[in-house]
């Protein structure tokens, strides 16, 4: 009886990171899924990875604990980033659903499928656990060198070729040929004037406001926000902050002071 | 002499052969090989009939076989001849008389283009005839039979540019069909009682068979025959079949293709003996048609189309003996001998009076022709008093011979069927005599009266050489001609003699056709003089009708009788309101059905199936997302399925 | 292991098929040569088979058997009886004739570019669908046939919709349209009914366990393989639903008239003559061997089918105003001949309804050759745009009539046997159908003499007026053809020995006796 | 506690991962999804090595992380390439597959 426990039982140490973690864990992918900025999604899930990697280590993959931490977390997860910066940190797509129907479809669909994969583990009766004891015996890095070098070979290889196609391929994709010479300023000025754009320099931001920090942009005399005084980045990625009513705001705000000011001099002189 | 039987068939086919496949580097020779190929038969044929004359009468019958035709597990069909006493009438007056045509065909078509094709065509009709005659198995005959019809279709329609001839070869053709049905089902109803269809075996063993199955057979073998010999209700064709050319009608009536019938009711006589209901219909079918013929013989103003409804009634002569079982056979065969004669004879002699007369075939156009065309009057007055039965000349032996056997049938059937016979006889007297006075005498009703010429100026190529609009200037035919029509009229004067005295021609065919003597309720001199009496009161008939009083050039309107039976008693009208109207409508209706309905079908479920796949794209909206859902949705199904397959 | 003489027969068309499409664009001529020569090579092979072939050895000869696909036990086995011998040589002997008479059917026209290369990929399509053919005839491993059963649509799509006939009544886009619907037609039709195919085939498998149709048909006979009644129904009709659409029986004939109509001749005689042949050939060889009791049990109904196809088809024939589609409702009725004979289950009906598809192949393939001469000269399909041809081209007319002729199964013709074989065989167990079926050679003659009548007789129209005759190149093809049908017709011997031993076979496998004669007569 | 729970732990991430990749509308995001659902193929993997006590699950898991690299900097660059001809990074508007 006990022996058969134990086959497939736990020590209650793994059994408790597992519960703490593995909520966490759900937690964060959920987070991945529903938070509005992929910066936070990012995060979440290089958490999720971590946790990820912690249970590796449980199961005795030490050698794809610490490769998960390595690889994803460092590597990948930094990449995430990388690009979502260079798309845009606040670049929220917000959640109301386009297509019809489709949100709706997906959690039933979620649903459905998770609800069936439980099943089918749960009544695939697994209760043999035999461990890794003797096949990590030798060390688990060695164990896997020893499948990799004989067994899998081929497969690793190829998967050599295939990392190198993939960074020629992202090469390729993002590279973009200079096809021709650069204009020079002069040419650019002819060509404003051409087209008659602009022909003075953009005005710079904030400048007839209180303000003159890049994001702001500057009011126009009838205390309109100026689009074109903020540079194309932040208006592309709509990070402009826009001062325009905050300054007649303080403006209120000064004259209410001063008639106090006023009022209390006039009680002064009765 | 087996081995000669078949160069009968080999010499005429191989004509046909080279006159069709040799083109036109033949055209010069090509009627001297096809009559004398012709003749070769002839001469092949008598002598095998020597030979036959030579032996006692019971080995007279020899046979031939070349090579299994058909061999098929339980199905054996041999080409194989068998040359008996019946077939040897037969290949004789075949080949004797179309050789004759032959040699008339040279000269009356002298000048059309086509006359090479023309003579292959003869020979093709001989060499089926002679196939049909001296095939011993009914197949075979088959062959023969259909060859025949199409030897026919090609002479009929031989001056194609004419759409009626067209026309009319298609209609012989056709009805034709419609009686080698009822033959091809008797075959496989002989095939599935007897397990063959060669003579010997089939007509012997009638005894060991029910007698309805023998009736089925005997029903569908005559229908046979009355395609083949125009007999009513398969008469139609042969009226229009006088569009062909003139030696084509006196081949078809005289010597070829009417007589298969006749002898295939002959040559099947066990079947009959055994089976009386189908004899009674053959009897009642050829009193039918006997009168039927007559009538329309009296009214047609046409020569050639008078001579044609002749025809009809002396073949229902010979199918009405023929039905009578053996106390007609002979008589039939007989009469058909004597018949091959005159009526030959006849054709030939209106062929000749309508080269003369610029192919002008109206008889009411004709009169006082015979100082013009002695010859011919004298041929064609011969043959003319053959037909009628005037005592003495071959017509009456054979004629008076079948209404003795039709009153010797006994009962009132002999009766009703003697007094038809002797009724025709009458009428037959009545409407030669006619077409004799109209013809030969009379005041000359063709001068000063341009000829109704033909309305294509190409039509019958023979009258082109004479100005065919003009007066025509009656004159005898050239030697060609005339020849066969005088070696006709001798046969058509003495044959008869030759044959019923002393029985000859009954002794000669008894063991084919076993002969009994029928015992008339009355004797045979009340018939024969009766026949004559009636015959004279015919002949007076006509005399007083044409001979006394002048004849309108043009028809008079007629009693309703006559009008009917000008338009062949609306046989046509009906066939043309039944089967034809009846036919294209439903062809037409046929063709609708296939185009809305039976494609109909199909094609609306490819479109219902389109509209459907135009509704099935809206999904299509082309965000991966929703592929990517349905996708998830699938997965997710498929694992619900492979629990439940693993549930269960 | 001897010189596989039946792959090889197979694979000579297949070959010449890529050297021809492989010849270049300029060299046209040659394309043609190479075509009629390798077919011609081709004809020889079959001859061969033909020799070497002994009537009285045992049912499949000249076998070949290699492993193909081991997981589902499908064999590469060739071998051929009887019946295949007779349609082998048959379809051998009408390509050639069908490469001649198609000559100058493919030439590019003018507005087209250079390199435009339409004269290759005909004559490489005809020699594929040669090889396809030739192939099916002899596999015996069900899959096997399968897929060259398929396979055959594909080029004869192409034929059909890529090189339609020139002489066609309306402006070219809707002669293409017409074209495009036919091919498509013929496409749908013939892939429904081989999909249901496909699936019959499958459930053999699981039934069975193999393909090969000897072992099956063995298995069947000893009963050591017995199907469920039903399951056995199920399956006959997948397979005999497939063979009805190519071969094609009422009412699933419809693709055939658009198909013939928009095809030029030499493709119309490809399709009829020697295509839809497999259908027959398939109902014989498969439907019978492998199913014996649903074949039993569904031959009512199934003659009553082939009943209608004759009349109706014979009936609609009539009713045509194109000459070419004339002939296709007359090959229905002809095929309503062919599947009642086969399924009369005598022996008469069924060496009948082999001689049929001999006889009826070379008979169509004689009218519809002379008819493609014809339409190719006068430019239109209707019959009542011809009119007196007889006097102008009178070798035209007289090939004519003897196709005809033939057509109507006249006495001493080839088709005449065989026609007369199936009746008699019908006949002999069913005596109402033979009686009506009979009904048939009068329409026959109907429709062929009207056809005849309306285009060849009469006075000459003035567009027929200028017709030339037959040249060399048409005389070559048609003469050989109608020596053949009188050869045939006075002396099918030849043919018969070759068939009867494997038609007692499937007598056999049937286990069905002829009705004996009432009267043993004294022979 | 049965090892068997982290298999239903993968199967929670994995639908969680599918769930998310068909909701989100920001490529990115997606991405993550997909990268999360591969991780918890991979937690199966491990487990299941640990179940059947040898190595080659642990190895395919290996060669998925690989496979995955590769996918995540194809996928990145493609992603990037996209926003620079659209200026969005929404998987919607690549939505020319439509009729």
């Amino acid at each position: 009886m006990s022996a058969q426990l134990a086959a497939y039982s736990t020590s209650t140490g793994e059994a408790f990171q597992f519960w703490v973690l593995g909520t966490v864990a759900v937690v964060g992918a959920l987070c991945t899924v529903f938070m509005k900025k992929a910066v936070h999604s990012a995060l979440c899930l290089a958490g999720t990875m971590i946790i990820l990697a912690v249970f590796y280590l449980a199961n005795g993959a030490y050698f794809l604990g610490v490769v998960q931490i390595i690889v994803y977390t460092g590597a990948i997860m930094m990449l995430f980033l990388f690009v979502v910066m260079l798309v845009g940190v606040t670049a929220a797509d917000s959640l109301k659903e386009t297509i019809k129907g489709q949100r709706w479809l997906a959690l039933l669909c979620g649903l459905g499928f998770g609800i069936l994969l439980c099943a089918g583990i749960g009544n695939a009766s697994l209760n043999e656990f035999n461990g890794l004891a003797q096949a990590n015996s030798g060390g688990n890095v060695e164990g896997l060198a020893a499948l990799i070098f004989t067994k899998y070979v081929f497969a690793f290889e190829i998967t050599g070729a295939l990392l190198i196609t993939a960074a020629v391929g992202a090469m390729v994709l993002t590279h973009r040929e200079r096809t021709e010479r650069a204009k020079t300023q002069r040419e650019l000025a002819e060509e404003r004037v051409r087209e008659n754009k602009q022909l003075p320099p953009l005005p710079a931001p904030g400048v007839y406001a209180r303000h003159n920090a890049v994001d702001i942009a500057g009011l126009l005399p009838d205390g309109t926000a100026s689009e074109l005084t903020v540079i194309k980045t932040l208006r592309d990625r709509g990070q402009i902050r826009d001062v325009s009513n905050d300054a007649i705001k303080d403006l209120k705000a000064l004259e209410q002071r001063s008639e106090e000011r006023l009022g209390r001099e006039e009680e002064a002189t009765k | 002499m087996e081995n000669l039987i078949a160069l009968l068939v080999a010499a005429p086919l191989l004509g046909a052969a080279v006159l069709l496949c040799g083109g036109r580097r033949l055209d010069a020779v090509g009627h001297v090989i096809g009559t004398v190929l012709a003749a070769v038969s002839f001469v092949i044929g008598a002598i095998l009939f020597a030979d036959m004359l030579g032996k006692d009468e019971e080995h007279r019958a020899i046979a031939q076989h070349l090579f299994s035709w058909i061999p098929v597990e339980g199905f054996q069909a041999d080409v194989a001849f068998q040359l008996d006493q019946l077939s040897m009438t037969f290949v004789l007056l075949i080949t004797g008389v179309g050789s004759l045509i032959h040699l008339y065909s040279i000269g009356y078509m002298e000048h059309d283009e086509r006359r090479r094709r023309f003579f292959g065509y003869l020979n093709l009709f001989l060499a089926a005839m002679l196939l049909l005659v001296l095939a011993d198995n009914y197949l075979l005959l088959y062959v023969g039979w259909e060859g025949v019809g199409l030897a026919s279709y090609l002479l009929i329609g031989f001056w194609q540019h004419k759409p009626s001839a067209a026309t009319a070869a298609k209609k012989a053709f056709l009805v034709n069909r419609v009686g080698d049905m009822g033959l091809s089902i008797a075959i496989m109803l002989m095939f599935t009682t007897f397990g063959t269809f060669a003579f010997g075996p089939v007509l012997e063993s009638t005894g060991e068979t029910s007698e309805g199955t023998l009736t089925a057979i005997g029903l569908m073998l005559l229908l046979a025959a009355c395609g083949k010999s125009a007999q009513v209700p398969l008469q139609s064709w042969l009226g229009d079949a006088m569009e062909g050319p003139t030696p084509v009608s006196a081949l078809i009536h005289a010597a070829t293709m009417v007589t298969a019938g006749v002898y295939l009711i002959v040559r099947s006589g066990e079947i009959f003996n055994a089976a009386p209901d189908a004899q009674l219909a053959t009897t009642v079918v050829g009193a039918v048609t006997l009168l039927f013929g007559a009538i329309v013989g009296c009214a047609k103003d046409d020569i050639k189309k008078a001579l044609a409804g002749s025809t009809m009634s002396q073949i229902g002569y010979m199918i009405l003996a023929a039905g009578l079982g053996p106390i007609g056979y002979v008589f039939a065969i007989m009469h058909l001998v004597t018949h091959g004669f005159f009526k030959a004879g006849l054709f030939l002699g209106a062929g000749s009076v309508m080269h003369g007369m610029n192919d002008e075939v109206d008889m009411r156009k004709y009169g006082g022709l015979r100082k013009y065309m002695p010859v011919t009057f004298v041929t064609f007055g011969l043959g003319y008093l053959a037909i009628i039965g005037f005592p003495g000349l071959s017509g009456f032996f054979s004629k008076d011979k079948i209404i003795e056997a039709a009153f010797a049938k006994g009962g009132t059937e002999g009766w009703i069927l003697g007094s038809v016979a002797l009724l025709g006889a009458a009428i037959t007297a009545y409407y030669m005599t006619r077409v004799m006075l109209l013809t030969f005498f009379g005041e000359e009703r063709w001068r000063n009266q341009p000829t109704a010429s033909p309305a294509d100026p190409s039509v019958e190529p023979a009258a082109e050489h004479q100005g065919a609009h003009a007066e025509p200037h009656p004159h005898e035919s050239p030697r060609s001609m005339t020849i066969p029509m005088i070696v006709l009229a001798f046969g058509s004067v003495f044959a008869g003699a030759f044959f019923g005295i002393g029985d000859r021609f009954m002794h000669w065919l008894e063991p084919v056709t076993e002969h009994a003597h029928g015992h008339p309720p009355i004797g045979a001199t009340t018939v024969t003089l009766s026949t004559v009496a009636v015959m004279v009161i015919g002949v007076g008939a006509a005399y007083l009708q044409y001979g006394r009083r002048p004849v309108p050039v043009v028809a008079p309107r007629g009693s309703l009788l006559t009008r009917a039976a000008r338009r062949d008693l609306l046989q046509d009208d009906f066939n043309h309101v039944v089967l034809v109207r009846g036919g294209e409508h439903l062809t037409r209706s046929l063709v609708y059905v296939d185009h809305t309905l039976v494609d109909g079908v199909v094609n609306g479920t490819a479109a219902s199936m389109g509209g459907f796949s135009g509704r099935l794209r809206k999904l299509q909206n082309g965000y991966a997302r929703s592929y990517a859902v349905s996708m998830f949705g699938g997965a997710a199904i498929l694992i619900a399925a492979t629990l439940l397959m693993r549930a269960v | 292991m001897s010189f596989p003489l039946l792959t090889a027969t197979a694979a000579l068309p297949a070959l010449g098929a890529i050297a021809t499409a492989a010849v270049p664009a300029a060299r046209r001529t040659a394309a043609k040569w190479l075509a009629l020569l390798v077919s011609l090579a081709t004809l020889v092979l079959a001859l061969v088979v033909l020799v070497r072939f002994d009537p009285d050895g045992d049912r499949y000869q000249l076998t070949e058997s290699h492993a193909w696909i081991k997981d589902f036990g499908v064999r590469y086995e060739l071998g051929v009886d009887g019946i295949a011998v007779a349609l082998i040589a048959l379809t051998a002997l009408l390509i050639p004739f069908v490469i001649l008479a198609g000559w100058h059917d493919a030439d590019p026209l003018e507005t087209k570019s250079s390199r435009w290369r339409p004269t290759q990929g005909f004559f490489a399509l005809i020699l594929g669908v040669e090889a396809m053919v030739i192939i099916s005839f002899e596999a015996t491993d069900v899959f096997l046939f399968y897929i060259f059963f398929e396979a055959m649509l594909i080029p004869m799509y192409f034929l059909i919709g890529g090189f339609g006939d020139r002489a066609h009544a309306g402006s070219d886009e809707h002669a293409a349209a017409q074209r495009s619907y036919a091919a498509v037609k013929f496409l749908l039709y013939n892939l429904v009914g081989g999909l249901i195919m496909l699936a019959a085939v499958i459930g053999l498998y699981v039934v069975a366990g193999n393909f090969s149709l000897q072992e099956i048909a063995e298995a069947r006979a000893n009963g050591s393989l017995d199907m469920a009644t039903n399951t056995e129904r199920w399956l006959f009709l997948g397979f005999f639903f497939a063979f009805a659409v190519k071969a094609p029986l009422w009412p699933l004939h419809t693709w055939l008239p658009n198909a013939m109509g928009e095809a030029t001749a030499p493709v119309a005689v490809l399709i009829t003559a020697v295509v839809d042949k497999v259908g027959t050939f398939a109902m014989l060889r498969f439907c019978l061997q492998l199913f014996p009791e649903a074949s039993k049990w569904a031959t009512p109904v199934i003659l009553v089918l082939a009943l209608i196809s004759i009349i109706y088809g014979a009936l609609l024939a009539v009713g045509q105003r194109d000459i070419k589609r004339l002939v296709a409702y007359a090959s229905i009725s002809h095929f309503g001949f062919i599947i009642m004979g086969i399924f009369a289950m005598t022996s008469q009906g069924q060496s009948g309804a082999t001689l049929y598809m001999v006889n009826h192949g070379i008979s169509t393939a004689a009218l519809m050759l002379v008819a493609g001469f014809l339409i190719s000269r006068r430019g239109s399909r209707l019959i009542a745009d011809y009119g007196g041809v007889q006097k102008v081209a009178p070798v035209l007319a007289g090939t004519f009539l003897m196709g005809s002729l033939a057509t109507l199964s006249l006495p001493g013709l080839a088709p005449f046997v065989s026609e007369f074989l199936v009746l008699v065989g019908t006949f002999s167990r069913y005596p109402a159908i033979g009686i009506i079926a009979t009904f048939g050679i009068v329409l026959a003659a109907l429709y062929t003499l009207v056809l005849y009548q309306r285009t060849m007789t009469g006075p000459v129209k003035a567009e027929v007026s200028a017709m030339p005759d037959l040249r060399v190149r048409e005389l070559v093809v048609v003469t050989p053809l109608i020596a053949l049908l009188i050869f045939l017709g006075v002396y099918p011997k030849p043919i018969t020995d070759i068939v009867n031993p494997a038609v007692k076979q499937t007598m056999s496998d049937v286990q069905k006796k002829d009705p004996q004669p009432e009267v043993e007569a004294a022979k | 506690m049965n090892p068997v729970n982290y298999l239903y732990l993968a199967a929670l991430l994995f639908t969680i991962g599918a769930t998310g990749v068909l909701i989100r509308r920001n490529a990115i995001v997606v991405f993550m999804c997909v990268e999360l659902m591969l991780n918890a193929c991979n937690l199966a993997l491990v487990a299941f090595s640990r179940m059947h006590g040898n190595l080659d699950g642990q190895i395919i898991a290996f060669f998925t992380m690989v496979v995955a690299a590769a996918e995540v900097v194809v996928g990145l660059a493609i992603i990037v390439s996209l926003f620079r001809s659209r200026h969005s990074a929404s998987v919607d508007d690549a939505s020319l597959m439509k009729l």
